[in-house]
C-alpha cells in the first residue's frame, strides 16, 4: 500500500471554493461561477493525474492512502481521518470530477439569468466536495460523513429554488427520507464496532474472515438499507421523482450520474461483506430487482420530461444494484453500467435542461414536439444518449447492461431465470418509454403554445451535452474491451470460479435487442401513429392512473408514515401539557386545597381553641399511653 | 384514708375546669373555670406534698395563689376592657380574628 | 429548727435583677415623671438595663456552669447563650416598640370615644410599654435558667402575663387587639393550668421538685411511671402551647395578627427562644432518659406542626398571620432539634433560635413600615410592586423570606441543616422528610411573596412605604446583617456554641 | 492566588465595578461586563492550557475551612470533566453578553442590575463546577437559582413571572431533596470517622444497599430535574419560552448542564452500586426524553420553545451515554455537554435576533427569511444543522460516541435511540422550511440582517461548532483520561468486541 500526501487535494480544492463562495457573498457574483469551475476542473487534474500514478504501479500497490489527523479516538474507538484511493475510487473520482466539471461549465450558461448563481455553484463544490469524501474516505465513519454532506448539497440543490414551497418541500422529503437510510448506515457501523471492533474498510475486511454470518449478515442488510436511502431504491425511493425540483444540472450531476450511484459504490466497496452474507446479497438482488421494475413502470406513464428520466435513473440504477448483489461476477459490471449510465443519463438530462432552457421552463413532453427542426443538437445528442441507454450495440448501453443481464441468467437455478426474465422485461420496459419520450419531444408536430420560441442553446451548453455524447457512444466499448475494467477492479474482489454460461452472450444479446425492439415499436405505435394530446387524457387505464401517481408511494408513506406520526405528535403535545404538567399543577393544587381546609380549624372562636387544646391533651396522654405499653 | 382518694378528686376538678372552660361563654366564668383547674392542681401538690413527706408541695401551693392572684389582675383588666368596647362579656362575640 | 440564710449567688441572678430594676424604675417614671419626658426616659431606662444586663452575661459566661438560689435555677453554657440571644432580640425589638404610634393613646379609653381622640390630641402615649417588656424579659431569662418547677411556673407566668397586657395595646384595629388579649389570656392560663397540673404529677412521681430530682428518679425508676407520663404529657402541654406547636398552635395566629406588630416581633422571636430554652433544659436533663415514653409523640407533633403551618401559611393572604403559621412551621423544625436529643441537636437548635429570632424582628420590622393613611397594611394583595416603590425594603424582606426559606447563603439554611442533620443523626430520619418537603411547600408561599413585591406592578391605593426611622431602621439593618452573616460565616458562632452548650444537672 | 479562586473572584470584581457605577451610563456598563466575562475566558483558556491531560488526579487545587464544626471547607479543583464545562461556560458568558446586547433594556429593573445578575451567575457557574466538596456544591447549587430566577421574572417577557416561580419550585423541591441525601451522607461520614463533605473522602463511606438508593435517589432527583429529563421536564419550555434568549442559552446551555454533571460526580461517584441498580430504570427515562422531546418538538408553534424541546431530546442523549458506562458513552456524554451548550447557544442566539427583529416567536410569522436576510438565515440553518447532528459538525462526534457506547452494551436502546436523528431532521427541517424557505411572507420583507455585533457574537460559536466537529481530539484527549476513570471507579470495562459470536 503505498502513500501519498495529494489525496487530500481531491476534497480541499472544491470545498475551497464552496467555502469562499459562501463567505465572499454578491462580492463574489462576478467571478464566482469561474472559481467553482476552475476548482471542479483542478480536482479532476489531481484525479487524472492519480490515475496515471495508479497505472505506473502494479496491482498490489496500487491503492493508496494517506491519513491527514486523528479524527475520534475513545477507548477502543479509533477513527482516522484518512483517505483512500484505489482501483474502484478513482473510477468514481473520475466519474465525479469529469462529469462535474462539464455541468459546472453548462451551469455558467443555463444559470446565467439567476442572480443566485454564485450560490449555486458554491453548492455545486459543496457537493463534488462530500461526494469525494465518500469515496475516499477510509473508513465507514468518514464514508458517513461524505454520505450525510451530499445529502446536505443535494438538500440544498433540489431547495435551490426554494421560494416555491413545492420545491422547498422536495427538498426535505429528499433529507428526511435519506436520515432514514442514513439511519441504516450508522446502525451498520454499530454493528461492525460492536462486533468487529473496527470500522475501518481494512479492519472490517479483516475481521470479516472469521466473523459469524450472523454479524455479517445484519451489517449487510443495513448497509442495503442505506443503500435504498441514497440510490432511491425501494422502498425509500419516493424522493428522487420530487428532486427535479432542482435545477437540471443538478438533476444531472446528482440524481443521475453520481450521488445516487453512492449506494451502488457502498455495496461494492463492501463486498467482503456481502459475499459472506448470502442472505443479505439476496436481499440485495431482490430490492435491484423491484426498483428496476418499479423504476420502468413509473418511466411509462410520466409526461414530465424530468420525472421519466428520473424514473430511468431510478430503475437503471436498479440494474447496478442487481448487479452488485450478483456477487464477484456482478461487482465489475454494475461498475461499469454505473459509469456508462454516468455518461448517457447526465447527457440526457442536459439535452432536456436544453430543452426547458429553449421552451420557457416547459416540462411537460405533451407540450413539445417537432423539436428536432429546432434544436438538433440537443436532438443528436440526446439521441445518442438514447441509443445507449436501450443497450442497441455499439453504444455504451450495450456492454453495460447485456453484461448484468448475462450475470443474471448465469446467476443459476431459478433465481437466475427470474432475474433474467426481470432484467429483459426491464429492458423492453426502457426501451417503450424511452422512445415515448424521444417521440413525443422531438418528432410529431408540435404542440407548444404561439409565445413559445425553441431556440438551440448556447455553446456552453451543448458542448458538455456533445462531450457526454460521446462518452455514451464510446465508454461501453473501451471499458469492456479486453474486460478493460474487470481486470482493473478484479484485485478488489473475491476469486469467482468461472459460471457455467447457461446462454452464450450472443443469445442473451438477441433476446435483449428483441425485447427492446418489441418496445420500441409498441411506443412507436401508440405515440407516433396516433395523434398525442397537449393535456393528458384522463380516460386512461387503471394502471396508468396508478403508473401517473409513482405506483402510489406517496399515498402510501402519507397513509403509513405521515398522517399516523402527526396524529402521535399532536397527541403528545396535548399530553405534555394536560397529563404532565397538569400532574404537577395538581400537586400545586393539592397542597393549597389541604392547606384551606385545614384552615377552618382556626375558627376564631376561644372555646374551640381550648376544645382543641383538650382534644389535643387527651390525644397527647392516649399517644404516650400507646406507646409504654 | 388512702391519699389516693384526694387525687382522684383532683383530676375530677381539673376536668370540671377544663370542661368548663370549654362550655362556658361568659368570659369571668371562663376564667374561673380556669382558677377551678389551677386549684385542682393546688391539690394534687398538697396531696403529694402529704404522700412524699415534704413541704414542697405546700410551698409550691402558695407560690400557685400568688400567681393566680395576679393572673385575676391581667385577667379581670383584660375582661373589663373587653366588656367596656363590646358590652358584653360572651367570648363567642369576640371572634373578629379567624381563618 | 434553724435556717441557713439562703445563698444566691447575685453575679449569676445580676441580669435578670437588672432588668426587674429597670422594670420597677420604669414603673416609678410612670408615677412622678412628666408625661411629655417620659417616652425618651422610659425607653432610655428601659435600653440601658437591656444592654446592662447583656453586658452582664457576657461577664458570666465562664464563671457559670453552677447552680444559684439554692440550685433553683442553673446558669450554665446553655443558659448564657440563650439569655444572650434572648437580650439582642429584645434589644432590636425595643426599637421598634418605640415607635409610638403603633401603640394606643389611652388602653384604658374605649375605641372611638371622645376620651380616645382627646388622649390622641393631646399627644398622649402608653409608656407602660416599656416596664412591661422588661418584665417579660425578665421572665423569659429567669425561664430557660430554672431548674425547679416552681422556678419554671413563676417564669412561666412573669413572661405570658406581660405579654398578654402588651397584646392589648395596638392603637389601629383597637377590637381586633383586645381581642387577641383575651384569647392569649384565657388560652394562656389554661395552658399554664395544664403545666402546673403536670408540673403536680412530676413531684408527685419523683418526690422531688428540682429536674436533678426527676432525672435521678427516672433512672431509679423510682415511683409510679404513670405519674411520670401523666407529668410529661401535662407539662408538654404548657411548653407546646407556648411555642405554639399543633395541637397547640390556635392562639398564635390571632394573636400575631391582632397584637401590635411590635410586640408581635418580640413576642414572636424572643418567647420562642426562651420557650424551647426551657424545653430543651428540661427534655434535655430531667426527661432525658425517659425519651422511649416521650420521643416518639413528640416525633409526631412535629411532623403534623410543620406540615400544618406550612400547608395553611400558602392559603394566607395577611402577611402578619402568614408570618404566624411560618413560624409554626418553624416550630416544628425546632422540635425536630429537642427530638435529636443529642449534643448535634442541642447547638443546632440554640444557633437556630438565634437566627430565626433575629430574621422574625427584621421581617416584622419590615411589616410596621408598609402603611397606609389607616396604619400599616398587612394585606398581601397591596403589597404588590413594592420591589418598585422603596427597592431597599423589599429586597431585606425577601432575604427575611429566603432565610426563613432556608435558602443557602442565608442563617436560615445553616440553621435547617444541622437542625436536620442532629435529628438524622438520632435516627428521627421521618421527621427529617417531613421537613424536607415542609421547607419545599413552605418555599412556595415565600416565593408568592416575593413575586408580588417584584415581579407585579404597583397598583396606586394609598399603600406608601414610611421612611424608617432610624430606629426601625438599626433593627432592620442589624437582623440582615446577622442573617446574611450567620449565612456566609457561621463558623464563629457555630464554634461558640459548641464549646459552651452543655447542660449541667 | 489559586487561579480557580481568581476566576470565580474576576466576574465578582467586575460586578462591583459596575455596582458602584451610575445608573445612567448604560453602555460603560455594558463594555465593562463584555470585558470581564473576556477576561474571563482568557484565563480559563490559559488554565486549559496549564491542565495535564493524563493526569486524573483533580488538578488546581484549594482548600479553605469554611464552616469546621460540620467539617464544611471551601474546596475547589478540577478534572478533565469539570474543566471542559467551565470552559464552556466562560466562552459562552461573552457571546451571551455580546449577543443579547439590548436584552436588559425593557426589563423591569436596570441594564446594571441585568449585568451585575449575569456576573454573579458567572462566578457561579465556575465554582458549581469546580467545588470538590458537596456542602459547598449544594450551596452554589441552589445559591444560583436566586439569579436566574430574577433574570427571567424580572427581563423575560410573557408570562414571566410564572415561569420563573415554576423553575425555581420545581428546582428548590429538587434540591430539598438533595439536601436530605446531604445531610444522610454527613450523618454517615460522622459514623465512620468525622464529620467531612469532602467528595474523595465520601466515596469511601460504607452503607446499606437500601440507604445507597434512597441517598442516590435524592440526589438523582435534583439532577433529573435540572437537566431536564421527562418527565420532570415541564418547566424548561416555560423557562425557555419567557427568557431572554442569552439568560435561555446560560439556563440550557450551562445550568442545565449542572444536573448531567453532577450525576456523573456525585451519582456516579457517591453511589456506585445504587447508580447500577437504577442504570435500567433511567436509560428507559433518557430513552423516552429522546423520543419524546424531538415529537414535541415537531408538535411546536413557537420557536423557543421547539428549542427548549430539542434540547430535551438532547439532555436524554447525556443521560443515556452517562450510564452505558462505556468509555464511548462517558466521552461522547461529556463532548455532548460541551457541544449542545453551543449549538444551543447558536440556535437561541439567531432564534432571538429573529424575534426580535419580527416581534414574534411564532414559527408561521415568519416565511422566505433566506432571501430577506441571508446571513441570519445562514446562521440558523448551520445552528440547526449542528442540532441534528450533522456529520462535520461537533454534535455529530459527541452524538455518535453515545450511540456507539451505548450499542455495545444495549443494542436495543441504542437503535430506539438512532430513530431520533430521524426525528432531529425533522423538527430542524420544519422551521427551517416555515422560516428561511418559501415566499417572504408579509411583515418579513424589510427586516434587517445581522449587524457588525452580531455577526462578531455568532461567528465564533460556528467555528467552534465546525472545528471541533471536524478536530474534537484536543477536548477527547482531556475528557477521556477523567471517563476512563470514572469507569473504572465503576468497575466496568468496554464490553470487547463480541467478533460476531463466532
Amino acid at each position: 500500500m503505498t502513500t501519498s500526501t495529494s489525496l487530500v487535494y481531491l476534497i480541499a480544492l472544491p470545498l475551497f471554493g464552496a467555502t469562499v463562495l459562501l463567505l465572499a457573498g454578491r462580492r463574489a457574483d462576478k467571478w464566482g461561477h469561474i472559481l467553482g469551475t476552475a476548482m471542479s476542473a483542478s480536482a479532476f487534474a489531481v484525479g487524472v493525474y492519480q490515475l496515471t500514478q495508479m497505472l505506473g504501479r502494479t496491482n498490489e500497490s496500487r491503492p493508496v492512502t494517506q491519513k491527514l489527523f486523528e479524527w475520534i479516538s475513545v477507548g477502543s474507538f479509533n477513527v482516522d481521518a484518512g483517505l483512500m484511493l484505489d482501483q474502484l475510487s478513482i473510477c468514481f473520482v473520475l466519474l465525479i470530477t469529469g462529469v462535474g466539471t462539464l455541468i459546472h461549465i453548462y451551469s455558467i450558461s443555463y444559470m446565467s439569468h439567476d442572480h443566485d448563481r454564485r450560490r449555486f455553484f458554491a453548492y455545486l463544490n459543496l457537493f463534488i466536495a462530500a461526494m469525494l469524501l465518500l469515496v475516499l474516505g477510509n473508513s465507514y465513519l468518514n464514508l458517513y460523513v461524505g454520505w450525510e454532506g451530499v445529502g446536505l448539497a443535494s438538500y440544498l440543490l433540489i431547495g435551490f429554488w426554494n421560494q416555491k414551497p413545492a420545491y422547498a418541500t422536495a427538498s426535505k422529503k429528499a433529507f428526511v427520507m435519506n436520515r432514514i437510510g442514513d439511519m441504516g448506515l450508522s446502525f451498520a457501523i454499530m454493528i461492525a464496532f460492536a462486533t468487529l471492533g473496527t470500522v475501518s474498510f481494512d479492519g472490517v475486511k479483516a475481521a470479516s474472515e472469521h466473523a459469524s454470518t450472523a454479524a455479517l449478515t445484519a451489517i449487510g442488510i443495513m448497509l442495503l438499507v442505506a443503500a435504498t436511502g441514497k440510490s432511491a431504491q425501494f422502498p425509500l425511493q419516493a424522493w428522487l421523482g420530487d428532486a427535479m425540483a432542482g435545477p437540471t444540472p443538478v438533476s444531472a450531476l446528482i440524481h443521475a450520474a453520481t450521488m445516487v450511484t453512492a449506494g451502488v459504490y457502498l455495496i461494492t466497496r463492501s463486498n467482503f461483506i456481502f459475499d459472506a452474507a448470502p442472505t443479505a446479497q439476496l436481499l440485495v438482488v431482490i430490492v435491484g430487482a423491484i426498483t428496476l421494475l418499479f423504476g420502468a413502470l413509473i418511466g411509462t406513464a410520466k409526461d414530465d420530461i424530468k420525472k421519466a428520466l428520473a424514473a430511468s435513473t431510478m430503475s437503471q440504477i436498479g440494474y447496478m444494484i442487481l448487479g452488485a448483489g450478483l456477487g464477484p461476477v456482478g461487482y465489475a459490471f454494475a461498475i461499469m453500467h454505473l459509469l456508462t449510465h454516468g455518461f448517457f443519463k447526465a447527457g440526457m438530462f442536459l439535452g432536456a435542461g436544453s430543452v426547458m432552457h429553449g421552451m420557457n421552463d416547459e416540462v411537460n413532453m405533451r407540450k413539445y414536439g417537432a423539436l428536432r427542426k429546432y434544436m438538433p443538437i440537443t436532438f443528436a445528442t440526446f439521441g445518442l444518449g438514447y441509443l445507449a441507454i436501450l443497450g442497441v450495440p455499439p453504444f455504451a448501453g450495450f456492454y453495460s447492461k447485456d453484461k448484468i443481464i448475462e450475470t443474471a441468467f448465469n446467476a443459476g437455478g431459478n433465481k437466475g431465470i427470474i432475474l433474467g426474465i426481470v432484467t429483459l422485461l426491464g429492458a423492453g420496459i426502457t426501451a417503450f418509454y424511452m422512445t415515448r419520450v424521444m417521440i413525443l419531444t422531438f418528432t410529431g408536430k408540435s404542440r407548444w403554445d404561439d409565445e413559445v420560441h425553441p431556440h438551440e442553446s448556447p455553446l456552453l451548453m451543448w458542448l458538455p451535452m456533445a462531450i457526454l455524447a460521446v462518452g455514451s457512444v464510446t465508454s461501453g466499448f473501451l471499458l469492456s474491451n479486453g474486460d478493460a475494467l474487470v481486470n482493473w477492479l478484479a484485485p478488489l474482489f473475491a476469486e469467482h470460479g468461472e459460471h457455467a454460461e447457461r446462454l452464450q452472450p450472443m443469445v442473451v444479446s438477441l433476446l435483449a435487442l428483441a425485447v427492446v425492439a418489441v418496445g420500441i415499436a409498441i411506443a412507436f405505435f401508440k405515440y407516433s401513429r396516433q395523434e398525442v394530446l397537449a393535456i393528458a387524457p384522463e380516460n386512461v387505464s387503471v394502471f396508468t392512473k396508478i403508473a401517473r401517481q409513482d405506483l402510489m408511494q406517496d399515498k402510501f408513506n402519507e397513509a403509513v408514515f405521515m398522517r399516523p406520526g402527526q396524529l402521535l405528535t399532536s397527541a403528545l403535545v396535548k399530553t405534555d401539557e394536560a397529563v404532565i404538567d397538569g400532574a404537577v399543577r395538581g400537586v400545586g393544587q393539592m397542597a393549597l386545597g389541604s392547606g384551606s381546609v385545614l384552615r377552618g380549624i382556626q375558627t376564631g372562636f376561644v372555646r374551640s381553641y381550648a376544645a382543641l387544646i383538650l382534644v389535643g391533651a387527651a390525644l397527647l396522654i392516649a399517644a404516650i399511653w400507646m406507646v409504654t405499653q | 384514708m388512702d391519699a389516693a382518694n384526694y387525687l382522684y378528686l383532683s383530676a375530677l376538678l381539673f376536668t370540671i375546669g377544663a370542661v368548663g372552660v370549654v362550655v362556658r361563654r361568659n368570659a369571668i366564668v371562663v376564667f374561673m373555670c380556669v382558677e377551678l383547674m389551677l386549684n385542682a392542681a393546688n391539690l394534687a401538690f398538697v396531696t403529694f406534698s402529704r404522700i412524699n413527706g415534704d413541704l414542697n408541695g405546700q410551698v409550691i401551693a402558695f407560690f400557685t395563689m400568688v400567681v393566680a392572684a395576679c393572673e385575676v389582675v391581667v385577667g379581670l383588666a383584660i375582661i373589663v376592657t373587653i366588656y367596656r368596647s363590646r358590652r358584653s362579656a360572651s367570648v363567642d362575640d369576640a371572634s373578629l380574628l379567624k381563618r | 429548727m434553724d435556717f441557713a440564710a439562703p445563698v444566691l449567688n447575685y453575679s449569676l441572678l445580676s441580669p435578670i435583677l437588672i432588668l426587674l430594676a429597670g422594670a420597677l424604675i420604669g414603673v416609678l417614671v410612670e408615677a412622678f415623671v412628666s408625661k411629655a419626658l417620659r417616652p425618651i426616659t422610659q425607653l432610655s431606662i428601659t435600653l440601658g438595663s437591656l444592654v446592662l444586663s447583656l453586658v452582664q452575661v457576657w461577664r458570666i459566661r465562664n464563671e457559670g456552669s453552677t447552680t444559684a438560689a439554692m440550685g433553683s435555677v442553673i446558669v450554665d453554657g446553655p443558659a448564657v447563650l440563650l439569655q444572650a440571644s434572648i437580650l439582642i432580640i429584645s434589644i432590636i425589638s425595643v426599637f421598634l416598640i418605640a415607635d409610638t404610634e403603633q401603640f394606643t393613646a389611652l388602653a384604658a379609653a374605649l375605641p372611638g370615644s371622645d376620651e380616645e381622640r382627646h388622649a390622641l390630641q393631646s399627644g398622649n402615649q402608653v409608656t407602660e410599654v416599656y416596664p412591661l417588656t422588661l418584665f417579660a424579659v425578665s421572665g423569659m431569662l429567669l425561664f430557660p435558667i430554672s431548674s425547679d418547677l416552681i422556678t419554671l411556673f413563676v417564669a412561666l407566668e412573669m413572661l405570658s402575663l406581660p405579654l398578654y397586657l402588651m397584646a392589648g395595646l395596638s392603637r389601629r384595629r383597637r377590637l381586633a387587639s383586645q381581642e387577641s388579649a383575651l384569647k392569649y389570656f384565657l388560652l394562656g392560663a389554661f395552658s399554664s393550668a395544664f403545666f402546673l397540673f403536670g408540673a403536680a404529677f412530676l413531684y408527685g412521681y419523683s418526690s422531688s421538685i428540682t429536674f436533678a430530682g426527676i432525672h435521678d428518679a427516672v433512672n431509679g425508676a423510682a415511683g409510679n411511671d404513670v405519674f411520670l407520663l401523666i407529668g410529661i404529657a401535662f407539662l408538654s402541654i404548657g411548653l407546646l402551647f407556648k411555642v405554639g406547636a399543633v395541637p397547640f398552635h390556635a392562639w398564635s395566629p390571632d394573636v400575631y395578627q391582632g397584637a401590635p406588630t411590635p410586640v408581635t416581633a418580640f413576642m414572636a422571636a424572643a418567647t420562642k427562644v426562651a420557650a424551647f430554652g426551657a424545653m430543651l433544659r428540661i427534655f434535655y436533663t430531667a426527661f432525658a432518659n425517659a425519651q422511649w415514653s416521650w420521643t416518639p409523640v413528640l416525633s409526631l407533633i412535629a411532623i403534623i406542626t410543620m406540615l400544618f403551618g406550612s400547608l395553611v401559611a400558602i392559603t394566607q393572604r395577611d402577611v402578619k398571620r402568614m408570618l404566624a403559621y411560618s413560624s409554626i412551621a418553624h416550630a416544628g423544625f425546632l422540635l425536630s432539634g429537642v427530638i435529636a436529643l443529642n449534643k448535634a441537636g442541642l447547638d443546632a437548635s440554640i444557633f437556630y433560635l438565634f437566627a430565626y429570632g433575629v430574621a422574625t424582628v427584621g421581617g416584622f420590622a419590615i411589616v410596621t413600615l408598609v402603611r397606609d393613611s389607616a396604619g400599616e397594611v398587612t394585606d398581601l394583595n397591596r403589597w404588590k410592586g413594592l420591589g418598585k416603590r422603596s427597592p431597599w425594603v423589599a429586597t431585606s424582606f425577601a432575604v427575611f423570606l429566603l432565610a426563613f426559606a432556608g435558602i443557602p447563603l442565608t442563617s436560615g439554611f445553616i440553621g435547617k441543616f444541622s437542625i436536620f442533620s442532629a435529628a438524622y443523626e438520632s435516627g428521627a430520619k421521618g421527621v427529617v422528610i417531613a421537613g424536607v418537603l415542609s421547607s419545599a411547600i413552605a418555599a412556595f408561599f415565600y416565593i408568592r411573596v416575593i413575586v408580588l413585591m417584584f415581579f407585579t406592578d404597583p397598583v396606586e391605593d394609598g399603600t406608601s412605604v414610611e421612611i424608617p426611622s432610624s430606629l426601625t431602621q438599626i433593627t432592620v439593618a442589624v437582623s440582615l446583617i446577622v442573617t446574611v452573616a450567620l449565612g456566609v460565616f457561621p463558623a464563629p458562632l457555630l464554634n461558640f456554641i459548641t464549646d459552651h452548650a452543655i447542660f449541667i444537672r | 492566588m489559586n487561579s480557580l479562586i481568581l476566576l470565580m473572584l474576576l466576574p465578582m470584581l467586575g460586578a462591583l465595578l459596575i455596582g458602584v457605577l451610575p445608573k445612567a451610563n448604560e453602555t460603560l456598563t455594558k463594555q465593562i461586563a463584555l470585558a470581564t466575562t473576556v477576561i474571563v475566558a482568557i484565563v480559563t483558556i490559559a488554565i486549559a492550557v496549564g491542565f495535564q491531560r493524563d493526569n486524573v488526579d483533580l488538578q488546581y487545587v484549594q482548600s479553605y475551612s469554611w464552616i469546621p464544626s460540620f467539617g464544611i471547607n471551601f474546596a475547589v479543583g478540577i478534572d478533565g470533566l469539570a474543566l471542559v464545562l467551565i470552559l464552556m461556560s466562560t466562552v459562552l458568558a461573552p457571546i451571551v453578553v455580546l449577543g443579547g446586547w439590548n436584552e436588559s433594556h425593557g426589563g423591569r429593573w436596570s441594564v446594571k442590575t441585568f449585568y451585575v445578575l449575569i456576573l454573579v451567575l458567572e462566578t457561579m457557574m465556575i465554582g458549581v463546577f469546580a467545588a470538590t466538596d458537596v456542602f459547598l456544591f449544594y450551596v452554589i447549587f441552589e445559591a444560583m437559582l436566586i439569579p436566574v430566577y430574577f433574570l427571567i421574572g424580572g427581563y423575560g417577557t410573557g408570562q414571566r413571572s410564572a415561569a420563573a416561580v415554576k423553575f425555581l419550585i420545581y428546582s428548590l423541591f429538587g434540591g430539598l431533596l438533595m439536601l436530605a441525601s446531604i445531610i444522610g451522607l454527613y450523618v454517615m461520614s460522622g459514623a465512620q470517622g468525622g464529620h467531612t463533605f469532602d467528595l474523595a473522602a465520601l466515596s469511601h463511606l460504607q452503607m446499606s444497599s437500601t440507604t445507597q438508593n434512597l441517598l442516590f435517589l435524592g440526589f438523582f432527583i435534583a439532577f433529573a430535574i435540572k437537566a431536564p429529563l421527562w418527565p420532570l421536564h415541564t418547566w424548561l419550555p416555560d423557562a425557555a419560552d419567557s427568557a431572554t434568549p442569552g439568560t435561555s442559552i446560560l439556563l440550557l446551555g450551562v445550568l442545565d448542564k449542572v444536573g448531567t454533571f453532577g450525576m456523573i460526580r456525585y451519582c456516579l461517584t457517591l453511589f456506585p452500586e445504587a447508580s447500577k441498580t437504577f442504570t435500567p430504570m433511567i436509560l428507559v427515562l433518557a430513552l423516552i426524553s429522546i423520543v419524546y422531546g424531538a415529537f414535541l418538538a415537531i408538535g411546536q408553534r413557537d420557536l423557543k420553545r421547539l428549542i427548549a424541546f430539542t434540547s430535551i431530546s438532547h439532555f436524554g442523549f447525556i443521560t443515556m451515554g452517562i450510564f452505558v458506562m462505556t468509555s464511548q458513552g462517558q466521552s461522547g456524554a461529556t463532548l455532548y455537554m460541551f457541544n449542545h451548550g453551543f449549538s444551543t447557544a447558536a440556535l437561541f442566539l439567531v432564534g432571538g435576533w429573529m424575534i426580535s427583529r419580527r416581534g414574534s416567536s411564532t414559527i408561521a410569522d415568519f416565511g422566505g427569511l433566506q432571501r430577506v436576510t441571508p446571513i441570519m438565515a445562514w446562521s440558523f440553518f448551520l445552528a440547526g444543522m449542528s442540532s441534528l447532528a450533522l456529520p462535520g459538525m461537533s454534535s455529530f462526534v459527541s452524538e455518535f460516541l453515545v450511540l456507539v457506547g451505548t450499542f455495545t452494551r444495549y443494542p436495543v436502546h441504542a437503535v430506539i435511540a438512532t430513530f431520533g436523528i430521524v426525528l432531529a431532521a425533522l423538527y430542524i427541517l420544519i422551521p427551517v422550511q416555515k422560516a428561511l424557505h418559501g415566499p417572504t411572507t408579509e411583515g418579513n420583507e424589510n427586516l434587517s440582517d445581522l449587524n457588525l455585533r452580531e455577526k462578531i457574537a455568532i461567528a465564533p460559536v460556528i467555528a467552534i461548532i465546525i472545528a471541533l466537529g471536524f478536530y474534537p481530539s484536543p477536548l477527547l484527549k482531556v475528557i477521556n483520561p477523567a471517563s476512563a476513570h470514572v469507569i473504572a471507579q465503576m468497575g466496568f470495562t468496554d464490553p470487547a468486541p463480541t467478533n460476531g459470536d463466532k
